[in-house]
C-alpha cells in the first residue's frame, strides 16, 4: 500500500510572520520518506475538504508545514494545539528533481517560499531567491541560511531585501545556475519560467489548485500541459504539484 | 459476524458499500489504501464515448458539510476504459460497475453495446450530470426522456442496468416509475444538487462552471427522503446515496429503502470511510442480533 | 456609514435583513433580545384563514449544517392576527410582510381581501410549504398552477404582492416567470427542501410528519443557484433566504441577485444574527467604498 | 429587553455519574435570576440547534447544569474545559411555582432529577423522591440533603436504596404532602400524576419536547394542553415547561 493516514502529534504550531505559521509534527520515525516539494494533505475537523499545505521541511523526524492563513480551513489549523494529533495523509504528489551535481536557482514568492526550504536542503549550495510582498512577511531567511544557500531576499517594497522582483534577481544570476526550481504565485511561476525559456536552462515550477482527494482519483486538480504537441489534462496532486515549466499550458 | 451481502439485480455484492462514481477514478489511487475486494464495488468515472477533458478549473468548491463540484465528465473514452482500465479492475475481487454518460441516446446505446461484450458487471445510465452543457441531465429531468432513453439503452445493454436519478427535480417517485417501465433493472440515486458559490471579492463564481454538484452530508436529508419515496413507488432495488458519511448514515439509508449505497465525499476527508463504515453496520448488526444487512432494507415505520 | 436601506416593490427597508417567515413568530419574542426597528422587516409566521393547531410533536430535527421542521403551520388564523398582533407589529418601526397559506384558491384570496383592508406593508404568498396535507406546495410546483394562483390572488390583493418558492421543483426559473406574469410584485426565495431523518434504533421518523423542510447553512448553495437562476429570468425583485448565517453570505445572496433577505434557521443558534448581519454588511460597504447596499444587487460576474 | 445571550465562563465540567456531568459555570452576579425548573439553551459550537438543560442549581453565583450524554451535542458539551466560555441563554420558560408555607413532595426520575435540586433549595423541608434505573446512574443524594431535603433514593433495580418506582413511595408518603413537583420521563410524569390526581393533591409537571429558538417565536416545541374545556397547542419553552398535570393532554 503506498498511502496511509497519518496521526501526527503536533509539537508546535507558531506565528513566524502576520497571519504566517510554522507547524511541527512529530513523525514518530526520523528518516521521514517525503521528496522536496511534495505535499501533506490536512484534515481539518468540520471541514468537508483537506487543505494542502507543502512540506516545508522533514529532517530529523520533525514535519514541518508553513502556512498562511487565508480562509476557515487554516484559521482552524493555526488555532490547533501542542500535544493535538493533526491527521495528514503524506507524502503525496511529484517533488522537485534535484541532482546534488549542479547548481540550482531556488525562487519562492511569498507563501512559495516553504517547499523551496527542504529543497536547499538536498541542493549543493543552491542559491535561494526569495521573495515578499513587504517586511512583515518575510520568512524562513536564516532557515534558508542553516539549509546551506545563499539566501536573496527582495520584497515588492524594498522593506527589506532588495527592492524589486525574484526575476530581477534571477535574470542578473542565471548564468550561474544549471536549473531553476519555482514555488509561488502564478504570474511569478509565468515570469520566472520566461527567464528560464529566454536563457535556455530547465525550470521546474510547483503548481497549486483547488483539490479533493490529493491522489488523482477524483480529477478536480486539472491542469492542462502539453505533451508530444498534444494538450491535455493532468492533475495538480498526482502528476505534480511540480511540473516541468515549458509543458505547462498556462491560462488553460 | 453479521452477513454483509446484498443482491441487487442478480449481482451479488460482498457488502453494501460502493464506491460513487466520480469520486474514487477506476480504483487505482484508493487501491493504494486498502484492497479494493473491502468495497462491495465501485461505480467508475463517468465515460463518454469518446475521451473529454472535463471543464477549467477550478471544479470544486467547499460549502456548510458539501462541496460543489463541477468536473465535467473528464475521461479517456469509453474503449480506452475497456482496454486499460477495466481488465485491472477485474482482478480486484469487487463488483465492477460501468458509469456512462452521452451527448445522446446513441451515445448511450453505442457504449451499453461495446460494455456489454466486455466483462463489467453492471452498468449505470448517468442522466444526471448537472455539469455538462450537454450529456445527461437533459435526459434525466422528465419522465418521458427518461423513460424513453431508459428503454432505448435497454434494448442495447445485455447487462443489469442501473439509472442513476437526479434529485433537481419535482417529483422524483415518477421518474423512478418511469424508468423501472423502461426497463432498469435498479435505481441509483441521488445524483449531485446543482448549488452554486460566489467569491465576494471577484463577484465570480468560485466553480469555473459558474454552478456545481452539491454533494456530502448537507445534502443526506434530501436523499433519504427521495430513497423512502422512490422506494415506495418502485420494486426494483435502489442503490441509495448523497452524504453518506458514517455507518449510522449508511444504516439510516438502508432502512429509508436503500438495498445497497455508495459512498463518495466522505472519502475525501477520510479515504478509509467506506471500510469503516461496513464495519460500523457489521457492530450494529451484531449488537441487535441481525442476521444479515438485508434485513434493514426499508424497514422504516413511518408515522 | 453606507446606505443599507432597500426598496422592493415600492415599499422601504430601513435595511435588507427580514426575519424569514415561521422562525420568528410575530416578533415579540425576539423583540425581547433587540428593538425590532433594527431589522427592515419581518414576515410573520404563515396564517391561514381558521386557526390551526399545526403537526403532532416532533416538529424538528437536527441535520449536518442545517434543520428540518414541520410545524405545519399552527397559527391562530387571520382574523386573530390582524386583530391582536398587527397593531402591535405595526408599532415596532419595521415592515410587516404577512405570510399566507391556504388550502383553496379561495382562501388564498379571501385573506388577501382582509390583509388588503388592514395596514400590513406587504403580503407574501406561500404556496411553497411542504409540511402540511394540503395548504401550499401543490400550488407551487408547476408553472400553470403557480401563475392561476398569483392572478387570482392579485386579483384581490391591494397591497405588494410576494410569491414565495419552493426549491422543490425542476425548474425555479419557470416558476418565477409563471409568478412574474400571474402579477407578482416580487419572489422570495427559497422556502425548505423536503428532507427525511431516521431514528436507526426505532426506525422512526424523527420528525412526526415523516419529512420535513430542510433550512440552514446546509442549503445555503442551492439557494444561490437559484436566486442567480431566477435573476436572469425575472425582472421583479427577489428577496433571497436559504441558509444565509453570516454577512458574508448575505452578500454572495444578493451579489448573485436578491434585492432584500429573510434571515431563518440561524436565528436558533444566534438571536442577533440578523442585527450582526447588518453590521457585517455596513463594514463591508465601507471597507470597499460602496455607498449603498443596492449596488450589490445582481452583480455576480459569471464566467 | 427580557432575553440576552450570556457567555459564562466554565468552572467545572465533571462526571459524576455514568455518562452524566456536572457543568458550572460563573454567572457574574451572585444573585442569579432564576426560578427553579426553568432552564438554559446551551449553545454547541458546530450545532444547528442550542441543547435545552434545566437548571439545576443557582446559588452562590453558581449556574450548575447537570446533563447526559446523548448525541452529539450532549458528547461535545462534555469536552468543554475549563476556562472557556459558553455561550447560554437563560433563564427561559416557566419554572415551578413553590410556596415556602406549603410541604412539597419532588419527584425526579433519572435525567429529570437536577431540576429538583434547585426547586428543594426554594422549598421548606421538601420530600425529595428520586429514581433511577441502576445503582451507576444516581446523582445528587448528597446535594438533595444539603438542601434540606429528605432524600429518598428508589431504583429499578434495587441497586441502590429502595427497589421500585418513585410512584411506590410517592403513595406511601402522599398524605403528608401538600403538593407534588415531578420531572422525569413522561411514562413517569404520567403515573405521577395519576396518583396525585387520585389523591386530590396538586401536581407540577415538567415536559421535554425537541427545541429550536426556546422562546416561544418557532412553534416547534408543542405540547396539547386542555384549557376551559379545549384542547389548544402551548409550547414547552415559553408556556412550560413546567405545566400543571391537569392541563396536559398525554399522547396528544
Ligand atoms: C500543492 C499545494 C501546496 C500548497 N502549499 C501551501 C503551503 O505550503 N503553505 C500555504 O500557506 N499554502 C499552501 N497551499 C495553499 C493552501 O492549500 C490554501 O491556502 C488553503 O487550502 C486555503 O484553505 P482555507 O481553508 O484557509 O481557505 P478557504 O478559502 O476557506 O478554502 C476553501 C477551499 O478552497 C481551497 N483553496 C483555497 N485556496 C487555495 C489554494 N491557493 N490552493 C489550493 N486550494 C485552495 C481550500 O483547500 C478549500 O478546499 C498549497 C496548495 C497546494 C495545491
Ligand atoms: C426543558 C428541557 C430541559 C432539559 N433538561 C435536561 C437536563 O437537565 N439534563 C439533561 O441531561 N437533559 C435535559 N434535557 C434533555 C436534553 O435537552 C437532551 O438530552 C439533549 O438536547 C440531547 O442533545 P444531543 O445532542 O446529545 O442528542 P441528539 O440526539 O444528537 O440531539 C439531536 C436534536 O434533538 C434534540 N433532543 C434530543 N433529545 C431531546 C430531549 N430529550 N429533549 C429535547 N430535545 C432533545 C436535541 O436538542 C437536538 O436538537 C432537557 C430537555 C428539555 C426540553
Ligand atoms: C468530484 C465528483 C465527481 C463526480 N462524478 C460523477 C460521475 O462522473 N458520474 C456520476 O454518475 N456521478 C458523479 N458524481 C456524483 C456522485 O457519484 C454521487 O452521486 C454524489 O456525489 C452524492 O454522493 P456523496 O454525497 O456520497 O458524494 C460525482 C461526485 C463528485 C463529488
Ligand atoms: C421552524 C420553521 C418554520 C417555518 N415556517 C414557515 C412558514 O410558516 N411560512 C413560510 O413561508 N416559510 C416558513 N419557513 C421557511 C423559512 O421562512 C425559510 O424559507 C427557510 O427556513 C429557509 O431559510 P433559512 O435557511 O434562513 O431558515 C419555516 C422555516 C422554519 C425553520
Ligand atoms: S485532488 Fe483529486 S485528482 Fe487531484
Ligand atoms: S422552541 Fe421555538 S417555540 Fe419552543
Amino acid at each position: 500500500m503506498k498511502y496511509d493516514i497519518r496521526q501526527l502529534r503536533l509539537l508546535s504550531n507558531e506565528a513566524i510572520a502576520k497571519g504566517i505559521y510554522d507547524m511541527r509534527l512529530a513523525y514518530g520515525e526520523n528518516e521521514i520518506p517525503v521528496q522536496c516539494g511534495q505535499f501533506a494533505h490536512v484534515y481539518v475537523p468540520g471541514k468537508s475538504l483537506r487543505r494542502p499545505i507543502s512540506v516545508c521541511d522533514a529532517r530529523d523526524g520533525v514535519l514541518r508545514l508553513v502556512y498562511q492563513v487565508k480562509g476557515e480551513g487554516t484559521k482552524i489549523m493555526s488555532q490547533m494545539k501542542q500535544g493535538e494529533q493533526v491527521d495528514v495523509l503524506v507524502p503525496l504528489g511529484n517533488g522537485f528533481c534535484v541532482d546534488k551535481e549542479k547548481k540550482y536557482a531556488l525562487i519562492g514568492g511569498g507563501i512559495g517560499v516553504p517547499p523551496m526550504l527542504y529543497t536547499a536542503a538536498q541542493c549543493k549550495e543552491p542559491l535561494a531567491i526569495t521573495g515578499f510582498r513587504s517586511r512583515e512577511l518575510v520568512i524562513l531567511q536564516e532557515d534558508f541560511a542553516q539549509a546551506g544557500a545563499e539566501a536573496v531576499l527582495v520584497t515588492d517594497d524594498g522593506s527589506a531585501g532588495k527592492k524589486g522582483f525574484v526575476t530581477d534577481v534571477l535574470r542578473e544570476r542565471i548564468a550561474e545556475v544549471d536549473e531553476v526550481c519555482a514555488c509561488g504565485p502564478t504570474s511569478m511561476l509565468e515570469a520566472v519560467a520566461r527567464v528560464c525559456a529566454e536563457f535556455g536552462k530547465p525550470c521546474q515550477i510547483s503548481l497549486e489548485e483547488r483539490m479533493a482527494c490529493g491522489i488523482g482519483a477524483c480529477l478536480v486538480c486539472a491542469v492542462k500541459v502539453r505533451k508530444n504537441g498534444e494538450e491535455i489534462m493532468q492533475h495538480v496532486c498526482k502528476n505534480g504539484p511540480v511540473f516541468n515549466a515549458e509543458e505547462v499550458v498556462f491560462h488553460g | 459476524m453479521a452477513d454483509l451481502s446484498v443482491k441487487v439485480a442478480g449481482v451479488s455484492f460482498a457488502n453494501p458499500l460502493i464506491a460513487a462514481s466520480g469520486t474514487f477514478g477506476f480504483g487505482r489511487e484508493y487501491g493504494e489504501f486498502y484492497p479494493l475486494s473491502k468495497l462491495g464495488g465501485i461505480s467508475c468515472k463517468g465515460i463518454t464515448l469518446k475521451r473529454r477533458d472535463g471543464n477549467p478549473p477550478p471544479r470544486i468548491a467547499e460549502t456548510p458539510s458539501g462541496i460543489l463540484n463541477a468536473v465535467g465528465l473528464q475521461n479517456p473514452g469509453v474503449d480506452v476504459f475497456i482496454r486499460e482500465d477495466l481488465p485491472w479492475l477485474k482482478q480486484q475481487n469487487t463488483v465492477v460497475i460501468a458509469n456512462i454518460a452521452g451527448n445522446t441516446v446513441e451515445d448511450y446505446c453505442a457504449m451499453a453495446e461495446k460494455l456489454s461484450e466486455t466483462d463489467v458487471d453492471m452498468i449505470e445510465l448517468n442522466i444526471s450530470c448537472p455539469n455538462v452543457k450537454s450529456g445527461g441531465v437533459q435526459f434525466g429531468t422528465s419522465c418521458e426522456s427518461v423513460g424513453q432513453i431508459t428503454k432505448e439503452v435497454r434494448a442495447h445493454c445485455r447487462k443489469p442496468l442501473i439509472v442513476k436519478l437526479s434529485p433537481n427535480v419535482t417529483d422524483i417517485a415518477s421518474i423512478a416509475q418511469a424508468a423501472e417501465a423502461g426497463g432498469a433493472d435498479a435505481i441509483s440515486m441521488i445524483n449531485t444538487l446543482t448549488g452554486m458559490k460566489i467569491d465576494i471579492r471577484t463577484r465570480r463564481p468560485i466553480i469555473r462552471n459558474n454552478t456545481g454538484g452539491l454533494s456530502g452530508a448537507a445534502v443526506f436529508p434530501v436523499a433519504v427522503r427521495m430513497v423512502w419515496q422512490v422506494s415506495n413507488a418502485v420494486s426494483i432495488p435502489i442503490i441509495g446515496m448523497g452524504g453518506i458519511t458514517t455507518w449510522e448514515d449508511a444504516v439510516e439509508m438502508m432502512i429509508a429503502g436503500a438495498t445497497a449505497l455508495q459512498i463518495g465525499t466522505v472519502l475525501f476527508s477520510d479515504p478509509y470511510a467506506p471500510v469503516k463504515i461496513a464495519e460500523g453496520i457489521n457492530q450494529f448488526l451484531n449488537d441487535n442480533h441481525i442476521a444479515s444487512v438485508t434485513e434493514l432494507t426499508g424497514t422504516v415505520i413511518p408515522w
